[in-house]
C-alpha cells in the first residue's frame, strides 16, 4: 500500500520504524521534541524523552556527544536545524566522527546520523539558506546522503540509520513540504545506487535534491524539442554510485551536472574529474557544471533566486552541451 | 536615581517604537509582503532599548534576532529596518541583508545566522578599541539559550584576560524557541558564569528601562575607565512565540498574564505620568507620530524596487 | 583517612612505571627510533594514576596528550604503549594511532589530536552510560589550557542538566606549553566554572596520591548513585618541558626545584616507608622489575615488524 | 641581495617587514610569542605584547575575535598551530569571514590572515598531519594560498597581509626548514598569479606546496627518459591563475594534477572539472589526478607515506597521460 506523503512524514515515519526496531537510537538536537520543522514532532511522546532528547543550542557539543554515544553502543541521530550549522560542528564531524574507524583498526565504530535541512527558499538570509552538503564529500570516513523525493527519503535514511558509519543526510527545505508515493510497507534503499528520475538518450543530466524538480522541468521542455534527457539522481554524493552514472553516460555522451551548492569545489567538480579521468572516450563534448554563483546568498528573493541554477540553465547548458547554442 | 527627563521620555518613545513597529511587520510577514519569518520581543522591549541608551554613536553593538529593541535603541529607523526585512534595493544593504541588520556607521555590527558566532566578534572589536585607544565600548548582546554556546567560554576568558571594554548583556526571556530555558540551560541565572572567569556582574530587572540603563551606564563606565568586561543578566520574558510561524501554547497562559503585569511600557508610561512628565495627550500624540513614521516606512519599502539582478556579481571580494 | 596498603602500593608501582617509561620514550624519541615527539609529565604523575585507582575496568577514561599516567593507571601496558608510539604491526592499531592511545576493551578512549574534541565525546559516553544504565562512570582529563576550549561550556551544562556520571577531571599543572597559565587562563582556579554550571566541585592537591584517589572515589560514588558530574581540579605542576622538541628556560628554577621537594613519588614512597610497608630491598626490587618490564617492551617494539602498506586500506568504512 | 633562507625565516620576514609598514596589524596565536613553529618568534621583543598576543586554546573564539578586529580597522593575523585545526573555526572562517563584505553590500572589510602550517611528515598522527586547503576552495569569499619556496612565501604572505579579503596562508611543514633564494630588498607577488617551476614540452603537472619537490624529482626522472614536464605552481587555489595553467596545456595537450590533501573533492577535482568544462579541446588525453589516500592518515611513517603520492606516482601518471604505460 502507497500513500502520498510528505518528505516530513516520510522522514518522520523512517525515525519511528527504526526507533521502533532498535532501542539503540535516540535522537538529539535543539527542540527536537516539539519539532520545528516537525521531522522528529512527537516522536517523544511515543519513545519518551530519554530517547528524544532537547540540547543546549551547542552544534559542536552536541555532534561530540553523538559520536561519544555512537562509540558506546547506542545509534544516534542529531538534528542540526539548519545545515549551515554543520561548520560549527565541522571538527567533531571532519576531524573525529570519520576518523576513528580507521585509525582504531576498526576497533571503535560510530554508527550515527546527522539530520539537516537547509538550502534556499527565499527569505532566510545567507546563513540560513546555504547547500554545503559538497564540502563534507571531501573529507574522510563520512557518507553524504541528499534525497530528492519522500520515497528516496524514508528509504535512504532507514539505511543511514543501519549503517555502521557517520552518515550526514542533507535535507532541502523547498522539498520538505511536497509529497510523493511512498508504500506503507517497510522498505530500505541502500546508500551508493543512483536511480533514473526520467529515462532519456540524448544527454546526461545529473543532478540532485532539490535540483531534481528543476532537471525534470528542463527536461520535459527539451523533450518537446526532441531531444531526451536522462535525469540521475546520485542520491548518495558518498559513497557514489559510478556504475550508473557511467552507463548513462555509454548511451549519451553527454554530461551535465547539477547543484544548488556553490559551484567552485562543488560536488559538479568531482563529477566532472572522475568523467575527465575515467569515462573520457564517453565525453563529446565538454562537461557542463551548474551550480550555485560563488558568493555568499543574498537575501532578497529576487537576488538569491539569481544566485542558483534554474530550470532555464539547466535547458541552456544541455543544449550547449549538444553544441545547439551560440 | 531618576534618569533625566528627556532620556527617560525618549526611551520611552523607543519602546513604543519597537512594540509598533514588530507588530507591523508581523502583519506584513503574514501578509507575505516580507519574506523572511520575524522575531519579536514582546515584553522585553526595555532590554535593548534601556542598553543601547547610554551607549555613544560610535559604540559597537553585537544585537540579537530578536533585536528591534537593540536595533532602535541604537538608532536604527523603521525605514532602514523595513527596507531590509523586504529585501529591497532602497536598503542599507540593497537587500542583502535581511533580518540580519547593519549598520557600522552607528555602530551596528552584525547579527551572524548561527548564534553565539558574535562571542568571538565582539571580543574583537573590544580589543581593536582598546589597542587603538579609542574609547570605544562593545555590547554584546545575546539570549540565555545561546549563552549555552560554545563560544561563550572563550569570549570571557579573552575578555577578562584582556581586560577588555566589553559588556555582555544576556536578555534572559525563559524561552529557548518552543522550550522553557530550564530545559536546555542548566541554572536559573547565567551571571555567574561570568563571575567564574573573573568578570563582574550584576543580575537585574529587565522589565524597569531605568534599572537597565543604569546597569549599562556603571558597566559602560567601568569600560571606558579600563575597568574591563562586565556580566549584565537582564530577567525578562518573552509574551510572543518564537517567531511568526510558531502557533505558540507552550507557554503557561497564567506566566503570560503575570508578565504583562510587569509590562516594561506600561511601567515606565506609569512613572511618567507619576512624576507629572506625561499626559494622555502626549502619550496620543507619540502614538499618531510613530504610527505616523512607521506607515510612512512601510509606504516606502513598499514602493521601493527590488535590488537589480545584476548586483549579485558586485563585492564578491574587496 | 588512609588508602589500604596494596593499593597504595599498586598506585606507587604504577607512578614510577610512568616515570620510569617515559625517561626512556624521551630517549627513543631523542634517538629517532621513535618517530613522534613526547610530551611529558615529570612531577605530576599521581593526577592520571591516582584518578584512574578507583575507576573500574570498564569505566571509561578520556585521557591526555600529556597522559602515561592515566593510560598505565587504567592498565595499558608498557608494551602496548611502546608498540604504538613506534608504529609498529604488533601494536593495538596496527600502527596507525601513535600518540593516540586507545584501548576501549579496558575503557581507554579516543584521545583527539584537538584539544578539547574529547569534551563532547565524554558527554556522549556518560550519556550512553546513563541510558542504558551501565553503572559506568566516564572521567575526562584535560589540562588547565584545554578548559579554555569551545566545548568546555557545552560540556557541563550538558552533564549538569542530565545528570550525568562524568568525572571532569582538570590537571592544573600550571604550563600551557610554553607559557605560564595565567598569561592564557583568567583565573587562578578552573574549579569554580564548574560551580557556576551546578556542578560540584573540588580543589586538591595533586601530588598527593591519597587525596587524588579519594577525591575521584567521592566522585564516581556519587555518579554511580545517580548524583551527577562532578569536577576535580588537582594542582600540580610540569617540571619538565612541554615536548621533546621544546628547550625549555620559561619556567623558573626556583619553581622548579620548589615542586620537586613536593614529589608525588617521593612523597608516596616516604608514605609507605613511614608506616613500615616499604623498605629500600623493596624499592630496589620493584625498579629492577619494572626497568625489566619496559626494556623488554622496548625490545619487543624494536623487534616487531612494521605494518604491512597494503593494510592502509583496511576499514576505511566499517 | 638574495641569501637562502628557511621558509620559517621567509615567513617571518614578512611579518616583520609588514609590522613594521602598518601599525594596525597584530598577531593571535596560541604561543605566537614564543612562537612553537617559529614563524613569529621573538616578533614580540620588536612589537611588544599589545601586537603579538598569546591566546587562549579556542580556535573558533581567536578566528572570531580576529574577525571583529578586521572589521573595525585592525589587521589582524591568526596563526593556527596545525591546519587540521581551522575546522574548528570553519563557522568562523566559512560562514562569517568570508560572507560579511558580500551581504554587507561592500560596507564591512575583513582584511586577515589565517597562517597555518600543515600538512604530513611522519609521526604526527590522524590530526596533526592534513592537508585540509582544498575545504577552503568551496566557501565563497576565501582566498586560499600555498606556497612552495620560501620566496614564494615570502611575497605571497605580504600580499595576503595587505589583502583586503580573509587569506588562508597554508604551509606544510615539510617545507618550513628548506632553504631558497629570498631577496632581501621588498618585493611581493600578488595573489592569483601561478608559476612554472620547471618549463617543459610535454606534460603539465600542476602541483603546489609540498607536491612541488616530488613533482621536480618527477621532471627530472622523465626527463632522461626524453619526457619534458612542465611543472606549474598555482600558488594561490583561490583565485587561481587559469590563464597559466591553460598556457601550458595548449603547448603539452596532457594534465596531471597532484596534492596532498585527499584526492575525492580536492583541488584536483577543480581543476579538472574547469579543464573538461573550458579547455576540451586540449586535452589529448584524460587528466590524471593524483592527491591522498580517501581515509584517515594513519601514524606509522610506513603507512602515512603509502597514503600521499610519491614522485614514482607522478613519473607514473605522466607516462600513463601519454598513453606510455599498461
Ligand atoms: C547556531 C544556531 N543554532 C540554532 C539556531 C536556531 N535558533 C534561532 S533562535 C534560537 C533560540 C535562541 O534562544 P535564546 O538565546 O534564549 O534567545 P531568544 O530567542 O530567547 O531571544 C535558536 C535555537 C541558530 N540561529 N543558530
Ligand atoms: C585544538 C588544539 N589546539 C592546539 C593544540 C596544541 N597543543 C598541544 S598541547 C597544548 C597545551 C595544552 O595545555 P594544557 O591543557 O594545560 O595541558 P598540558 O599540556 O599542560 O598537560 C597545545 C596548545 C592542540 N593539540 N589542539
Ligand atoms: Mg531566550
Ligand atoms: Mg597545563
Amino acid at each position: 500500500m502507497s500513500r502520498r506523503i510528505t518528505f516530513i512524514q516520510a522522514v518522520r515515519e523512517a525515525f519511528q520504524e527504526e526507533m521502533r526496531r532498535d532501542g539503540s537510537i535516540i535522537i538529539l538536537g535543539e527542540d527536537v521534541r516539539k519539532g520545528v520543522f516537525a521531522t522528529t514532532s512527537k516522536l517523544v511522546d511515543e519513545f519518551g524523552p530519554e530517547r528524544v532528547i532537547n540540547t543546549p543550542i551547542a552544534e559542536s557539543a552536541i555532534v561530540g556527544a553523538a559520536i561519544g554515544a555512537a562509540m558506546t553502543g547506542l545509534r544516534p541521530v542529531v538534528q542540526i536545524m539548519f545545515s549551515d550549522f554543520t561548520y560549527m560542528a565541522m571538527e567533531m564531524i571532519a576531524n573525529q566522527a570519520g576518523q576513528w574507524h580507521y585509525i582504531s583498526d576498526g576497533v571503535l565504530k560510530t554508527p550515527m546520523v546527522i539530520e539537516t535541512p537547509g538550502g534556499a527558499r527565499g527569505g532566510a538570509g545567507y546563513g540560513h539558506s546555504q547547500s554545503v552538503e559538497a564540502t563534507f564529500i571531501h573529507p574522510p570516513g563520512l557518507k553524504v546522503v541528499a534525497a530528492s523525493t519522500p520515497y528516496d527519503a524514508k528509504g535512504l535514511l532507514k539505511s543511514a540509520i543501519r549503517d555502521d558509519n557517520p552518515v550526514l543526510f542533507f535535507e532541502h527545505r523547498r522539498l520538505l513540504t511536497q509529497r510523493g508515493e511512498t508504500p506503507q510497507e517497510e522498505y530500505t534503499i541502500p546508500l551508493g545506487r543512483a536511480d533514473i528520475k526520467r529515462k532519456g538518450t540524448d544527454v546526461t543530466v545529473v543532478a540532485y535534491s532539490a535540483s531534481i524538480p528543476k532537471a525534470l522541468i528542463a527536461a520535459e521542455r527539451l523533450s518537446q524539442q526532441g531531444i531526451e534527457v536522462e535525469v540521475v539522481d546520485p542520491r548518495t554524493l558518498v559513497p557514489l554510485d559510478k556504475e550508473t552514472i557511467f552507463a548513462s553516460l555509454q548511451k549519451t555522451y553527454h554530461l551535465v551536472v547539477v547543484e544548488e551548492g556553490r559551484r567552485r569545489g562543488g560536488f559538479g567538480a568531482e563529477l566532472a574529474a572522475i568523467a575527465v579521468e575515467e569515462w573520457f572516450d564517453y565525453l563529446d563534448a565538454p562537461v557542463q557544471r551548474l551550480g550555485g554563483l560563488d558568493a555568499p546568498l543574498p537575501y532578497s528573493p529576487v537576488l538569491e533566486t539569481a544566485c542558483l541554477p534554474s530550470a532555464d540553465d539547466i535547458v541552456h547548458a544541455v543544449l550547449r552541451s549538444l553544441g545547439q547554442e551560440v | 536615581m531618576a534618569l533625566d527627563h528627556d532620556t527617560l521620555k525618549d526611551l520611552y518613545r523607543k519602546m513604543v517604537t519597537v512594540r509598533l513597529l514588530e507588530k507591523r511587520v508581523e502583519q506584513l510577514v503574514m501578509a507575505a509582503r516580507i519574506p523572511c519569518s520575524g522575531h519579536f520581543g514582546l515584553g522585553q522591549e526595555a532590554v535593548g532599548v534601556g542598553v543601547c541608551g547610554p551607549l555613544r554613536k560610535e559604540d559597537y553593538l553585537f544585537g540579537t534576532h530578536r533585536g528591534f529593541a537593540e536595533y532602535i535603541g541604537k538608532g536604527m529607523t523603521p525605514a532602514e529596518i523595513l527596507t531590509e526585512y523586504y529585501g529591497k534595493a532602497t536598503s542599507l544593504s540593497r537587500g542583502r541583508l535581511g533580518q540580519h541588520l547593519l549598520k557600522p556607521e552607528i555602530g551596528v555590527m552584525p547579527l551572524p545566522s548561527s548564534l553565539g558566532s558574535e562571542f568571538g566578534m565582539a571580543v574583537g572589536a573590544a580589543l581593536s578599541s582598546k589597542l587603538r585607544g579609542s574609547g570605544r565600548v562593545t555590547v554584546n548582546l545575546f539570549g540565555e539559550g545561546t549563552a549555552g554556546q560554545s563560544d561563550f567560554g572563550p569570549a570571557l576568558e579573552m575578555a577578562s584576560l584582556w581586560r577588555l571594554p566589553l559588556i555582555f548583556v544576556c536578555n534572559n526571556n525563559q524561552y529557548v524557541e518552543l522550550a522553557h530555558y530550564r530545559e536546555v540551560v542548566a541554572t536559573e541565572d547565567i551571571a555567574p558564569r561570568a563571575g567564574a572567569y573573573g568578570v563582574p556582574y550584576e543580575i537585574v530587572d529587565g522589565n524597569d528601562i531605568t534599572l537597565v540603563y543604569q546597569a549599562t551606564e556603571r558597566a559602560a563606565s567601568r569600560a571606558r575607565q579600563g575597568g574591563g568586561p562586565t556580566f549584565l543578566e537582564f530577567k525578562t520574558y518573552r509574551r510572543c512565540t518564537h517567531y511568526t510561524g510558531d502557533p505558540g501554547g507552550y507557554q503557561p497562559k497564567e506566566e503570560i498574564a503575570a508578565w504583562a503585569q510587569k509590562d516594561p511600557i506600561d511601567r515606565c508610561r506609569r512613572l511618567m505620568m507619576a512624576q507629572g512628565l506625561w499626559t494622555a495627550a502626549d502619550e496620543q500624540a507619540m502614538l499618531e507620530a510613530v504610527s505616523a513614521e512607521i506607515e510612512a516606512a512601510v509606504q516606502f519599502a513598499e514602493e521601493s524596487p527590488y535590488p537589480d539582478v545584476s548586483t549579485i556579481y558586485e563585492h564578491i571580494y574587496a
